[in-house]
């Protein structure tokens, strides 16, 4: 029953067993290669290519004009990239941890995303933000959030929660070229994960989510690195006779809505799993979206699966317990099965 | 701050008046007080919605620095912005009908007073933020760079603007990427109802230049031709590719921070307002153009007149245009992408 | 129908008409009177009593060191307020309009909330963070916002969102009261509304909700400005014969969820409402539990009403159509009632 | 920066070397070097979980700094915080128990390395996120001023975070609000992988200061007495009610930014560590003492013999605690507070 998404494009290229992190950073070589609007900015990205790899070979490649080292200033940096993008650059910021958005978030949320609107249409804010997100590394508090909540509740903004290499890919190149400001999360744990890649261009369309798997008696819908233990989860419950469709969302916003709806309503159980906390978390705007549009085909109540209600702990044992896994999916689905 | 005993290098320099430039510093004030003072009478009529910040005191700020600019050049602005766009060259009818909040506004009748942009004219947008419109200048100068133009950007902002963060970030990626930027300070000696010595030590906010390896010059900013001669030094300087500089203009606003109506309480001394009054920056220069004789009383009278009749045509124009359809409210979020393939 | 709240302490004392910013403020300075470790700071509170007169009188009551203006640096200003509270004072910090959270959301969230629990326990953020909200005044995109969704999602915050005078003043107490940092959201149209206060010192429970109207049709559960335009919808529909439970949350971190669910349990309808969009909104965490917890009490999915998608327009026609208001609660109801 | 030669006050004031001076000076470097070098080597033994920021090589400015202060006296610290915390007198086996995650850590296992604190000696924390502990100990300074205590906050931070905002709105507002604040800049001469030339103009971060008001100076970050001095002079000030101060200390970090293993890319030559560990700040006092004739060999040694043991201790412990329990995991969120009435 597992199905393997084909893409769309690329026709006629090679593919090959990418890391995450490297393939990401093949899609956004390739796009500044077709496009000399591109620039990276953010600390240590240029000389260093970057704390996590992501930008390695840009520098070499393209030079200092196109890869710019910046102080530790993020709200300047933010600005910097918002003002760029005004006059028609096609800038990508840095903000290295996904936590750091705090120190600069009014260019992201008061400028970026409502520049376009405010302006009452005159102006184009085609930026790409990039950034790391998630726990397991024990990065502590302030090292490991995951806040997507926070930015697809902002007018203006797109978000994309890339959770295989070949989504890092797409879903870059596809912010890239997008004229909007978006915020590409990767994922810190899957930094290493190995998949598929196209050698060629192609485009992982924002808003379209991925069906990872189908199956019958359950729908999961999952994000980010949570999207590849649904899948783990989905295997397990399959020996137990349980069949599990995975739906991967890939942006939260847009949120492919449409997808996940006729999923359930196949499967009239869904339960929806994040990294984030559960309290306010993305997984309560699917839930909500999905009682209203699905409620008749419901047989038990949408049930969500997120981070308990604390900041991310340092300590293995709790940061174990804290980020939902594979187990802990299974475990949902049975008791999701088991209610209604 | 707070009093009006700075300096003018320019009050003894009449005999180097070029009537052109006097003429040009004129009419941007002279436009900038004419729609200040129209808004601020529309504002008391109770037929503008929101905020409105006048600039009225401050037009030498504008003029001067934008003389020195070209519709390429870009500008930041602030909460205070109707001064910025005017004097850099935005038309009455759509800042009228934006701060009236219709359709035929610069924002479409989306964002208001605190909003107003036309990228036309490198207007790169008023901000409601204070200091956020510092890096966009910075992010504005970049791309001048990054396109091998001789462009500049120009961020205005308040002495108050100076404390926050986005200031002293802007400034010091501006000078470490060497971009061409020309920071403008207006320091009208408050931050809304805090004098300055309220919110820093300093006298002067060009002296912060000095923590970014940048030149800061203070110039009276109630002189145009002073701001002009300053900001021009600072924008060649920037347009050669030796990177930024702060500039600092003193100056003074005559209505309250916000709206009109008289304060409900009194956070600056009548003397004190009077002082700068005395000084008033468009009295000034058409008083010494008249004492060295280089342009006449009528030619003057003619820009007041003219802009008159441009301001109450924009007027009648924004009241009658329409207010925006409820039913597009959702228009202009997003830059709509083509579908791929 | 119509139900009073009778507010439980204030024994002895008189009540009188008061507007909700001068009720907000009464109970600021009988704290104030009452602990001397309270002190206010921020841009304009002292000399001028902020901006909407929310600290008039404290300058002159309690002296400089206790009403202190500070430059405009709301990151520094943040951080001052958690550093002195976490050496035993107890600061109210105001952020003029919560747009400029965005400016200094990481002393907020990555410090004063996340503090206690990154320290083991160790330490106290007794930090009340007071600033107004909403639209309807025509302050367009970056004056206007409500970021409840942000900070409810944030574990180790309150937030509180009075809706009346009598909450505005109880709600203030026990922020003052509370040993974790606190966010007490004024909604800028309702400083002027007036209602009955108690003349004593009197809290409001963070956590607990108000039932401000009782019925039998369906439930309304609406935050700030909204609960009384929820109240007033429902004084129409009961001209119909429509009779409506209103409930107002009055925090939506810690949320009272029990109170709404055992009101939808008996109702078996209910609407969310708030000022907020939608998308992401806290109504979508309301939705998430009521339909998980009410699942099968629900005769119609849990509808929601917020604003759409966009930034808060400036233009008094867009502005008008994009903050709900009781004559678009009251059609949500009659929709709620058509529908399941 | 990038290269040793900054000019040291104290390199020839050996004269008035006061031996408990240099011994609790001595002491305080030998129990960081100690704690981290061990530190190191268990996080190459992948004992250790998450990241590890050593500060080894500016050991005489904690040293330094703290040797000014009391326990009352207040710090916040960065990323880089094992070598404050340790100087101002943290104990070897919770911040052990902490790195391991283990119960009686510090944090209780829940914040590890970058949030260590321990408010009974006035640290106030390690932190996460650059330049966040600034503002913090402003506040912490507010309180002091408030309770008419002479207590003083010092915030330690480094020269990539001298160009944050954060940075900036905390030093104009204690020097406006006059607090009892000393800010100490570690100019290590890196953010991270940049070199302070790519992020600044300035020579001096000391030199920023001027910006503020606020009296800036520069000192010898390898020489303990040196820092002392300084630091000495500006608490001082501080305690007096004369406002606040910032000291730029000119270090240098031995190991890679994060972590103890080779870099992916080199971004320092061998050179440039060689000349700055030539002037190890130990070594350097060490070998003062000892020209001066008033601490012996013996006394030193017996201080890192007992440091030793004290590490080799709290490690067995640390090793032996216990980690949390998960099903304790929502505790400490909140502080809880009583039933109302
Ligand atoms: C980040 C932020 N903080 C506070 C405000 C509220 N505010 C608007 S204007 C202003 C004063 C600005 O002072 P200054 O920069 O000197 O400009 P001026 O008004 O004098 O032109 C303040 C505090 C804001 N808009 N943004
Ligand atoms: C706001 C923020 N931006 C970026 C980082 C990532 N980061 C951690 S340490 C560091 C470099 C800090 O340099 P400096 O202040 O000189 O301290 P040092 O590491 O040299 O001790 C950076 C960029 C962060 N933790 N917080
Ligand atoms: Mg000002
Ligand atoms: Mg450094």
């Amino acid at each position: 029953m597992t199905t393997t998404v084909v893409p769309p494009g690329a026709a006629g290229t090679g593919v090959r067993e990418l890391t995450y992190v490297k393939a990401f950073n093949e899609g956004l070589l390739q796009c500044m290669r077709e496009d000399s609007d591109i620039v990276v900015m953010g600390e240590d990205v240029a000389g260093y290519g970057g704390v996590f790899h992501m930008f390695d070979g840009v520098l070499g490649e393209f030079g200092p004009m196109r890869a710019v080292d910046t102080p530790i200033a993020e709200m300047g940096l933010m600005g910097m990239g918002v003002g760029a993008a005004a006059r028609g650059l096609r800038p990508v910021v840095d903000i290295m941890f996904m936590d750091f958005l705090a120190v600069c978030l009014d260019q992201l949320v008061n400028q970026a995303a409502k520049m376009k609107f405010m302006f009452g249409g005159s102006v184009r804010v085609p930026l790409t933000i990039t950034t790391a997100s998630g726990a397991g590394l024990g990065a502590a508090a302030q090292h490991s959030q995951s806040l997507e909540a926070w930015l697809a509740h902002v007018p203006g903004l797109k978000v994309a929660m890339p959770s295989s290499a070949y989504d890092a890919k797409g879903l870059m190149v596809s912010a890239l070229r997008d004229d909007n400001p978006v915020v590409v999360m990767l994922n810190k744990l899957l930094l290493g994960a190995k998949g598929e890649v196209p050698e060629g261009l192609y485009d992982v369309p924002l808003g379209r989510a991925a069906t990872l798997r189908t199956g019958t008696d359950a729908t999961v819908v999952a994000l980010g690195r949570m999207a590849v233990e649904a899948a783990a989860a989905a295997e397990e419950l399959a020996a137990e006779g349980i069949e599990v469709e995975v739906v991967d969302p890939r942006t939260v916003q847009p949120l492919d809505t449409e997808t996940i709806v006729e999923s359930v309503s196949r499967t009239n159980r869904v339960l929806v799993v994040h990294e984030a906390v559960t309290f306010g978390g993305i997984g309560a705007e699917i839930a909500a979206q999905v009682q209203d549009l699905a409620f008749d085909h419901l047989d038990a109540p949408v049930a969500r699966l997120g981070a308990p209600f604390t900041p991310v702990p340092f300590s293995p044992s709790l940061e174990k317990a804290y980020v939902p896994d594979r187990a802990r999916i299974a475990d949902g689905v049975r008791g999701l099965l088991a209610r209604g | 701050m707070g009093s009006a005993t700075v300096t003018s290098e320019h009050t003894s320099a009449g005999e180097r008046l070029d009537p052109q430039v006097v003429l040009d510093l004129h009419r941007r004030m002279v436009r900038i007080r004419v729609f200040e003072t129209e808004a601020g009478r529309l504002a008391e009529q109770a037929e503008l919605p929101g905020f409105l910040h006048l600039y009225v005191g401050q037009e030498a700020v504008a003029a001067g620095a934008m003389s020195c600019l070209r519709d390429d050049d870009q500008i930041t602005s602030t909460h205070r912005g109707h001064g910025h766009a005017v004097a850099k060259g935005a038309q009455f009818r759509p800042m009228y009908a934006e701060l009236f909040g219709r359709v035929d506004g610069y924002c479409s009748g989306r964002g208001g007073s605190m909003h107003i942009n036309d990228l036309s004219i490198g207007m790169l947008g008023a901000n409601g933020i204070v200091g956020a419109g510092i890096p966009i200048a910075v992010g504005a100068a970049f791309a001048s760079k990054y396109k091998g133009e001789d462009t500049v950007a120009v961020p205005f902002f308040g002495d108050g603007a100076s404390n926050i963060g986005a200031f002293h970030e802007a400034a010091n990626l501006a000078a470490v990427l060497r971009l061409p930027v020309v920071f403008v300070c207006e320091n009208n000696g408050y931050a809304e109802f805090t004098p300055q010595a309220g919110h820093m030590l300093l006298e002067d906010v060009a002296d912060r230049a000095a923590a970014y390896g940048m030149p800061g010059e203070v110039c009276d900013g109630m002189d145009a031709l002073a701001v002009r001669e300053t900001v021009q030094r600072a924008v060649d300087r920037a347009r050669a590719g030796d990177g930024p500089s702060l500039v600092e203009a003193k100056t003074y606003r005559y209505y309250d921070h916000q709206g009109v109506k008289g304060l409900r309480k009194p956070y600056r001394t009548q003397e004190e307002i009077d002082a700068w009054k005395a000084r008033d920056a468009i009295e000034l220069i058409e008083a010494r153009a008249a004492a060295a004789g280089v342009v006449s009383e009528e030619q003057f009278e003619r820009v007041w007149a003219e802009t008159r009749a441009d301001a109450a045509d924009a007027i009648e124009f924004a009241r009658a245009s329409p207010l925006p359809d409820p039913a597009d409210i959702a228009q202009d979020v997003y830059t709509v992408m083509q579908a791929p393939q």
